[in-house]
């Protein structure tokens, strides 16, 4: 067995971070940057541990990371399970109040949660969705409360728009009243996805939003996003342990590893030249089509008789 | 009664040795013999300890116990008795007047206790060992009475050099039997006294009082055979029991007595037609029939037929529902009135008792609600006069009847008169000079003149009297329950 | 930004509930949710049955629950008395029937509180965190440690024999089990994604409360809530049988199986008849409780 | 890394493929009885599989891959049951056999690892304990014969300092351990071939690779044969050397790997290749399949994927094409399989340049 | 070691719940209507033979300062006095305690013992009749008051078979075993519709799980596959569910000691209840409270041992 120890990143990032490439060329303005974040989570610890003066255990699940997400631009953020992309897309969406550094919206650095205004500049979509949605909410429902909350659109109009967003996600109108489980795995995330967009974002978080799905339907919400982004012109973070799917999608990629960004680019720059040690690894795992195997060594004959 | 036993224990024959189990509802609380008033404390108490004199099997008179005899001065204050010789304490010291005079000092300096049937005693000397001589400060022809109670029991002098405390942790008496051990709350064992000055007895050889509160399990464990007494099983139960193949069913003559109690201080108890309403709007026969299953005689008087002095011809107010609405209209509240009745909870009598008054006094436009508290709450609540109408009952402890007379109408006795309030100046006097009458005659027309105005002015609603109900095995024979509640165990034997 | 209807990729059409994306770790038959199981049916007609019984008691019985018959007590069962009289010559078949009512009613009450309570308490302290879930746990853990039966007849005794008393005591014990359960499920359900997407969706905590988590966490708490009914009732007549339950004369199980307890070698059927109506009700709740489990597709 | 293939306790396993087959499945139906019907999960499937051989099973969630393999090893989840053709282990046809009997047979001649390693190894037991259990319970081998044996699979898959991680729980190895250890529990009966139900799904990339490698090398080095099952035409094909894609519970299309991946000749494994993305090839948008999966409730007349397929002709919907030979081992269930030129748009494109260049 | 530690921590913690409840008991019982030493003193006593009884107790002072005396007395380990009995409490709990664990141990015991085999019964014979009976049979015993149990498991086969002493606690260990077989049944009979459910769902999830089918592709024996696999990690969701209802049973001593008349602590807090007997009411509900941690202490030991998986913290 050779080359499978997995060598952790030296810790030196190769591409300096806020180094923005311009590789691209069609690079925008600034709409969501993280500087210097930093999460831990603390274990609970027990109250006699604190105490006698023992620290309980902190998980550095994002540990000092810096990020630039640019108009118009997909950025792929890729790494093992577990390094930390969950919850660095988490703080950027407001949802965790990070233990240090900044998160800026559009320049404006967050001060703990975001207002209304800064929840409308940007929004997620989750990873699983069967959990994404509440099982008690109609479609219509869900869409519609955000709607009202938010007085996107007139209360006589809300109807109107959930169709228009249930159609632009590529759903039928009737699914307005229906419950989330009566659709199947790709058709949930569409409703998550239009969750996302019903309040106009400029930037679309999307954490592993097709890891849960079967590969062909994988491939409608790809196609869906790609989409989405052209015709809405959203700026994208997109987050996968897929290298394969992240490739198709992404303008840069960000590679994470133990909680820090290891690699950052172009993604056709990192996927052919790649620098850092964990992102060489992680690429040289990937399988590929075409890989083919080896033949077993007693010269087994690769005949096989039909029935 | 000495000489009657057939034959002494060591002659062997079924009647002898064995280990008698009593089941009962609660723990003795204390073996203060000078203090406690609970039954379950006296009943095992009374194996151990005796007194000058002891009640006679009717409950009507005194016989001598450890005394042989007395004579009275002319002046009626000067009392002589001569001991009964050769009785040992357990710890094998011999009985002697000092005994008595220092049990009789103890019991007499109590507070709170049952110092109060000495009160008349000026005081106890003992010229010789054989011979005591009490002192009263008046005429008081209650004495051997009082003498015969448990409190007056004849102790070991200075607690056989123990303390106090220490005493009565593991008493020392002359009785039948002795102590062993005591788990409180469980268990009190007694073994036979190897010594007693009653040769022969006792038969037994030892005696175990266990506490089980719940009626059945005591029922299920004679039948069981893992006892053979069962204290006083609820009358509800007694049908099944007689049905039991070995199991005997005994109702013994008793000084109980039951009443309903209204608190003149509240409104409108003070008012004698609204008594007199409720006492008449008693159904009596049917109490005794329903609550008592039979075994009962309504009451007449608020004291009982095997006291003395009793008087059956006292006009008691009986059942009659047009009498008692012709009261109802004489009184302040012709229209009825709410009441609360104050109960105990799991007291089946208490219960069944307030749901029929509850519906009886329904028909006199009286509305009664029941307030359950538990025994406990219920107690206080009636000593300290919080109630309105209630339920109590009384036992004799003493062959004279001037123990109860003064409680429950003198309200200068400590009790409000039974906790009522009841006033009545002619009936305070009547019981004084009953105190000091000496001939029997004199002190029947008092107390009859007594029980006749109290049941006129209904101070109390009397119920009924009912027998000392007890279930045991029928191994058992010679077990006897006198109307004082009490029993004697020397004389109880065991087959096989 | 108003979204231009793009045709976007191929439509998958919609499907009637498919089973194909259930495989079976996931659990089975996530169709049967929606219909009635047996279960769930034996036990609600056992129920409706049981209610239907105490509210049509004046109907099946010609009487009076309270009315005493000193002359016609303990009567075996004949005579118009289908079960006879108890002591007080009262129609115990006919008490048996108005039990019912009170016990019935008593039970749901006394469920009813504690589970607003607890339920309130425990999705505070599930969503908040901090000192109030400190606290409240802390509390939580003190009535906890307490064998819960112990604590009712205490404070039962404690605040005197009644219906109310009942009502407070089995209160103060049972908010508890709702609070846990509720903060258990509030716990996890607030790390759902659902409820992320709501804080992502801007709404207000109050809403996300009420309107996502609480009717996610409340079928744990209804489920058991079922199962306590016959817990409560069970307790209730355990009090009556102390002789601390509802008081008299109204009729009630467990004074009646306790004031028959008495004569069970002579007439049995005066205990061993209402001990099998509080048997036959806690059947019939234990049904519905599993019945309603089944249906929710927990097992 | 040395192995002790050549020691005492282990067989050199080196029986030419052409054997007699270890796994043959004839026809075999499987069904589950539901409250509103019988779910008609696999369809009459026929596969082989020899030693040393890699097969992989792809295709849909749903179209009946795992219950395929459950049903060879005996292990349908209940209420499902086989209700039609014939499973043939190591030569012997096990389907009339008794319960125990059959269970003695196939497991001697057969094992299965699982997708997900963390629930297939038992939380509460030490690993080596589970490792040793098959020597220890079934081979009958000594307490400490059975523990040299467990020592010595745990080294065999790549499990380094395998004293200490004996004592270990399962939750106290990483992903790739524990999948690992399960090949190593798979690996204790000796079988002649392993069954692996997407056995990587649930690993990183990095891992995955670690895992794949360890299945190649025991078929490369001992000659054990592998099934394995998986959504990921590219795990397939740097794994397995035969193919068998399943849609709607039957087998669609079979053949040598590199063949069907470079000429798809049945539409619906054409539309997967071009559903999945390449890592190293981007494409402006990924072919979708429309529409969903057929309802395994139903009868279906005719070609399963009909209604999803771009080259449907009107016999597709009403005849059932059946799996006929293209020559050499490729077979494929459609009736315009010979015709690839004439399918249209992204499909037609697919099958005739595949994804393999 | 680490668990001895890990006890140590708990049994610290526990120690402001104690005092929670030390403050709720004090004060809980202190508001009841009724004074002991009129209980105890009867209906003839003087207010000054009370106002003594009262200096004796320290009921007269202020509730407070009867607080904080009975909270330095605990902290030397003294539970105080029983005005009842004028007993040291804890001695009257050393003669009280053994019956009750006694009766909480059988009970336990018993519900296992009958537990177990029927939930493996029901869960490998799922949705079959066995199953069917099994899960429906103890849904009845859910409803049935226990102190009913009681009287009808005594009639049944204590007076009719003569099979079981009716009730009592016996002298000898011997006899204190087969006194304890019926009113152990009842609490068992309690605690066993709760736990072959909670036992049959986790056993059907374990027979569901991935580990399970391997060993069975591992050709293990049926048997081997129940005990080895799959009993213990049921026991690991029941053993809480256990835990939680031991704890509430031993509330059930109260009456089922009452119906089997067994010198335990359930008879002593009744009577002690009845009477305003404080200290002893404030003794056994610490000491019912005290076993209640320890159940749910040995409950997350037992959770502990079988499960690796769980730290101790
Ligand atoms: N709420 C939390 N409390 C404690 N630890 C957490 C929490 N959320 C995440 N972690 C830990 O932080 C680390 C990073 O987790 P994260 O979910 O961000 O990883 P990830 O890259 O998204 O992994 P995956 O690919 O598996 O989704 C992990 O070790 C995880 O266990
Ligand atoms: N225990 C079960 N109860 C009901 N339906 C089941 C059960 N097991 C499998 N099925 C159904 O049988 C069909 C085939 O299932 P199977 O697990 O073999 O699919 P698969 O190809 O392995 O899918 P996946 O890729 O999702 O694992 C699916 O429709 C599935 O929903
Ligand atoms: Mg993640
Ligand atoms: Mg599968
Ligand atoms: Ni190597």
């Amino acid at each position: 067995m050779s080359g499978t120890s997995p060598s952790t990143g030296s810790g030196s990032v190769s591409i300096g971070s806020g180094s923005v490439s311009t590789a691209s060329g069609s690079v925008g303005e600034e709409v969501l940057a993280v500087e210097g974040l930093v999460q831990h989570f603390r274990g609970r610890g027990s109250a006699w541990g604190r105490l006698r003066g023992r620290p309980p255990k902190v998980v550095k699940a994002v540990d000092g990371v810096d990020l630039v997400l640019h108009r118009g631009e997909t950025l792929g953020l890729v790494g093992e399970s577990g390094c930390g992309k969950s919850t660095l897309s988490r703080c950027a969406a407001g949802l965790y109040t990070p233990t240090a550094g900044v998160v800026r919206y559009a320049r404006q650095p967050l001060h703990g949660a975001p207002d209304r205004a800064q929840r409308r500049l940007v929004q997620m979509v989750f990873q699983d969705p069967y959990s994404s949605l509440n099982p008690r909410m109609t479609v219509g429902q869900t869409l519609s409360e955000i709607l009202t909350y938010h007085r996107l659109v007139p209360r006589a109009q809300v109807r109107a728009r959930v169709g228009e967003l249930i159609d632009l996600v590529g759903l039928p109108t009737r699914a307005a009243d229906q419950l989330p489980r009566s659709f199947s795995g790709g058709q949930r995330q569409r409703i998550g996805i239009a969750r996302a967009l019903a309040l106009e974002p400029q930037v679309l978080i999307a954490d592993e939003p097709v890891s849960a799905l079967d590969v062909s339907v994988q491939a409608t919400i790809i196609n869906l996003l790609l989409d989405l982004k052209e015709t809405l012109g959203l700026s994208m973070l997109f987050v996968s342990h897929n290298m394969a799917v992240v490739r198709q999608i992404s303008d840069r990629i960000a590679v994470m590893h133990d909680g820090v960004v290891v690699e950052e680019g172009d993604t056709s720059e990192v996927f052919e030249h790649p620098h850092d040690d964990y992102t060489r690894l992680l690429l040289a795992s990937v399988p590929r089509i075409g890989g083919a195997p080896a033949p077993a060594t007693a010269g087994a004959a690769t005949e096989r008789g039909l029935r | 009664d000495n000489g009657s036993t057939p034959s002494t224990s060591s002659s062997g024959g079924a009647a002898a040795g064995g280990d008698l189990v009593i089941v009962r509802p609660q723990d003795s609380v204390s073996m203060d013999n000078t203090m406690v008033f609970s039954n379950s404390s006296i009943w095992v108490f009374q194996q151990m300890f005796e007194s000058l004199y002891e009640v006679t099997p009717d409950g009507k008179d005194v016989k001598p116990l450890l005394a042989e005899s007395h004579t009275l001065s002319a002046d009626k204050l000067t009392w002589t008795f001569k001991l009964k010789q050769g009785v040992k304490f357990s710890n094998g010291a011999p009985m002697t007047s000092a005994d008595v005079k220092f049990s009789l000092d103890k019991a007499r300096a109590t507070k709170g206790g049952w110092e109060f049937l000495d009160v008349a005693i000026k005081s106890v000397e003992a010229p010789d060992d054989a011979t005591v001589v009490i002192k009263t400060k008046y005429p008081w022809s209650p004495l051997l009475a009082d003498l015969a109670n448990f409190n007056n029991a004849v102790l070991p002098k200075d607690y056989a050099g123990k303390s106090h405390d220490d005493f009565y942790k593991a008493p020392i008496g002359t009785g039948p039997f002795v102590w062993d051990h005591w788990n409180k709350g469980t268990e009190i064992e007694l073994k036979k006294n190897p010594t007693y000055w009653d040769a022969g007895k006792p038969a037994l050889d030892s005696v175990t009082w266990k506490v089980v509160p719940d009626d059945n399990s005591r029922n299920v464990q004679i039948q069981g055979g893992q006892a053979q007494i069962n204290e006083n099983p609820p009358f509800s139960t007694l049908e099944q029991l007689k049905g039991q193949p070995n199991v005997k069913v005994d109702l013994f003559p008793s000084t109980k007595t039951d009443y309903v109690m209204m608190n003149q201080n509240e409104k409108p108890y003070d008012d004698v037609h609204v008594r007199r309403a409720i006492s008449y709007a008693i159904d009596r026969e049917a109490l005794v029939k329903t609550l008592l299953f039979g075994n009962g005689t309504p009451a007449n008087s608020f004291l009982m037929p095997n006291v003395p002095f009793y008087d059956a011809a006292t006009p008691g107010l009986t059942y009659d529902m047009a009498k008692a609405k012709e009261e109802m209209a004489k009184s302040s509240v012709p229209n009825g009135f709410s009441t609360t009745f104050l109960a105990s909870s799991g007291d089946s009598t208490d219960q069944a008792l307030a749901q029929v008054l509850q519906s009886s006094l329904k028909e006199l436009g009286i509305d009664m609600k029941i307030q359950n508290v538990d025994p406990s709450a219920a107690h206080d609540l009636q000593q300290e006069q919080k109630y309105q109408i209630s339920h109590s009952y009384w036992t004799m402890d003493i062959a004279d009847p001037d123990e109860l007379v003064t409680f429950a109408v003198d309200p200068s006795a400590g009790s409000h008169s039974f906790y009522t309030s009841y006033d009545n100046p002619q009936v305070i006097a009547d019981t004084k000079k009953a105190q000091q009458t000496f001939d029997t005659a004199g002190r029947q027309e008092l107390y009859s003149a007594i029980q006749k105005q109290a049941a006129d002015d209904a101070f109390m609603g009397f119920l009924y009297y009912s027998p000392f109900s007890y279930a045991y095995s029928t191994k058992v024979s010679g077990f006897q329950v006198y109307p004082t509640g009490n029993y004697h165990l020397e004389d109880v034997t065991l087959g096989s | 930004m108003t979204a231009p209807a793009v045709p976007v990729g191929p439509v998958e059409p919609l499907q009637p509930l498919q089973p194909s994306r259930l495989p079976w770790l996931r659990g089975r038959g996530g169709e049967g949710v929606l219909r009635l199981n047996p279960t769930l049916v034996i036990g609600l007609s056992l129920l409706v049955v049981i209610v239907l019984a105490g509210v049509l008691a004046p109907v099946l019985s010609p009487w009076d629950p309270v009315a005493q018959d000193l002359t016609a007590s303990l009567q075996p069962p004949g005579n118009g008395h289908l079960l006879g009289t108890d002591q007080l010559g009262r129609d115990v078949f006919t008490r048996l029937l108005y039990a019912a009512r009170v016990d019935l009613r008593v039970g749901a009450l006394a469920v009813l509180f504690p589970f607003i309570i607890g339920t309130t308490l425990g999705l505070l302290a599930g969503w908040f965190g901090g000192w109030f879930d400190l606290v409240l746990m802390r509390v939580v853990d003190m009535v906890v440690a307490f064998p819960s039966f112990v604590l009712i007849i205490a404070l039962v005794f404690a605040l005197g024999q009644g219906t109310a008393s009942i009502y407070i005591a089995i209160t103060l014990v049972g908010w508890v089990a709702y609070a846990r359960i509720v903060r258990g499920e509030v716990l996890v359900a607030k790390e759902q994604e659902y409820a992320l997407a709501a804080r992502a969706s801007g709404l207000p905590t109050w809403r996300i409360l009420l309107r996502h988590l609480l009717p996610n966490v409340l079928l744990q708490a209804f489920v058991f809530a079922m199962s306590d009914v016959v817990l409560s009732i069970l307790a209730i007549v355990t009090l009556g049988y102390l002789g601390l339950g509802v008081p008299p004369p109204t009729p009630d199980w467990g004074s009646m199986i306790s004031e028959g307890q008495n004569f069970v070698f002579t007439k049995w059927y005066l205990t061993a008849v209402p001990g099998l109506a509080v048997v036959v009700t806690g059947l019939a709740l234990a049904l519905v409780a599993d019945g309603v489990v089944q249906r929710s597709g927990r097992r | 890394m040395s192995t002790l293939v050549d020691g005492p306790l282990r067989q050199p396993r080196s029986t030419p493929v052409t054997g007699t087959p270890l796994l043959e499945l004839h026809d075999v139906d499987v069904e589950i009885p539901l409250p509103h019907g019988r779910l008609h999960a696999v369809r009459g499937v026929s596969l082989t599989a020899y030693a040393g051989q890699a097969l992989g099973l792809v295709g849909e969630s749903g179209s009946g891959k795992s219950l395929t393999l459950r049903a060879a090893m005996d292990l349908l989840p209940s209420p499902a049951v086989i209700t039609g053709g014939s499973v043939v282990v190591a030569g012997t046809d096990v389907t009339g056999m008794r319960p125990a009997q059959r269970r003695e047979h196939i497991s001697s001649a057969m094992a299965m690892i699982f997708q997900d390693a963390l629930t297939a190894l038992n939380p509460t037991m030490r690993i080596g304990d589970q490792v040793a259990e098959v020597p220890r319970q079934r081979l009958g081998m000594s307490r400490s014969a059975a523990r040299a044996r467990a020592l010595d699979l745990l080294v065999q898959v790549g499990i380094r300092d395998p004293e200490q991680r004996y004592r270990a729980f399962p939750h106290e190895l990483s992903g790739g351990m524990r999948q690992r250890v399960c090949i190593a529990i798979a690996l204790s009966a000796e079988p002649g071939l392993i069954l692996a139900d997407e056995p990587t799904t649930a690993l990183d990339v990095t891992i995955q690779k670690q895992v794949l490698d360890v299945l190649g090398r025991l078929r490369r080095d001992d000659g054990v044969g592998l099934v394995l099952v998986t959504h990921d035409l590219a795990v397939v094909s740097s794994t397995c050397s035969e193919l068998d894609v399943m849609y709607g519970g039957r087998v669609v299309e079979e053949g040598l790997t590199e063949v069907l991946l470079s000429a798809p000749r049945h539409p619906y494994t054409a539309a997967l290749l071009r559903s999945v993305p390449d890592p190293d090839a981007p494409v402006h948008r990924l072919l979708t399949i429309p529409g969903a999966p057929p309802d395994l409730l139903q009868p279906i007349e005719g070609c399963a994927f009909a209604p999803r397929c771009p080259a449907v002709v009107d016999r597709c919907r009403t005849e059932r094409p059946p799996l006929a030979s293209l020559g050499g081992p490729h077979a494929s269930a459609c009736w315009r399989a010979h015709e690839p030129e004439r399918w249209p748009g992204a499909v037609g494109e697919a099958a005739l340049e595949g994804v393999l260049r | 070691m680490r668990h001895l530690a890990y006890v140590g921590r708990r049994l610290v913690s526990t120690i402001p719940v104690l005092l929670g409840i030390s403050v709720i008991v004090f004060f809980m019982i202190h508001l009841v209507p009724g004074d002991p030493a009129r209980t105890l003193l009867g209906v003839r006593a003087t207010d000054e033979a009370v106002a003594a009884l009262h200096a004796k107790f320290g009921l007269d002072r202020p509730i407070w300062e009867q607080y904080l005396s009975f909270l330095g007395r605990l902290l030397h380990g003294d539970l105080g006095r029983s005005i009842l009995y004028d007993t040291d409490v804890s001695s009257l709990l050393a003669l009280r305690l053994p019956a009750t664990l006694w009766l909480l141990v059988a009970a336990t015991v018993m519900a296992l013992l009958i537990s177990i085999p029927l939930a493996v019964l029901a869960a490998t014979h799922r949705d079959k009749l066995a199953d069917q009976v099994v899960r429906a049979v103890p849904l009845v015993g859910l409803g049935m008051p226990t102190f009913w149990v009681g009287i009808m498991l005594v009639l049944l086969l204590a007076l009719k078979v003569h099979a079981f002493p009716v009730s009592g606690f016996g002298k000898t260990p011997a006899q204190h075993l087969s006194s304890i077989i019926l009113p152990g049944l009842t609490i068992a009979l309690a605690l066993t519709p709760i736990l072959i459910r909670s036992l049959r769902t986790s056993m059907i999830g374990v027979l569901d799980s991935d580990y399970v089918v391997t060993a069975r592709a591992k050709g293990l024996s049926h048997r081997r596959v129940i005990t080895a696999h799959t009993l213990r990690n049921a026991a690991v969701s029941s053993i809480t569910v256990l835990g939680v209802n031991i704890a509430y049973l031993v509330g059930s001593t109260l009456v089922v000691e009452r119906v089997f008349a067994l010198p335990g602590m359930g008879t002593m807090m009744l009577d002690a209840i009845f009477n305003r007997d404080f200290p002893v009411v404030q003794g056994v509900t610490l000491v019912f409270a005290l076993m209640v941690v320890a159940v749910n202490l040995l409950t997350d030991l037992a959770h502990a041992a079988l499960d690796p998986r769980i730290e101790l913290a």
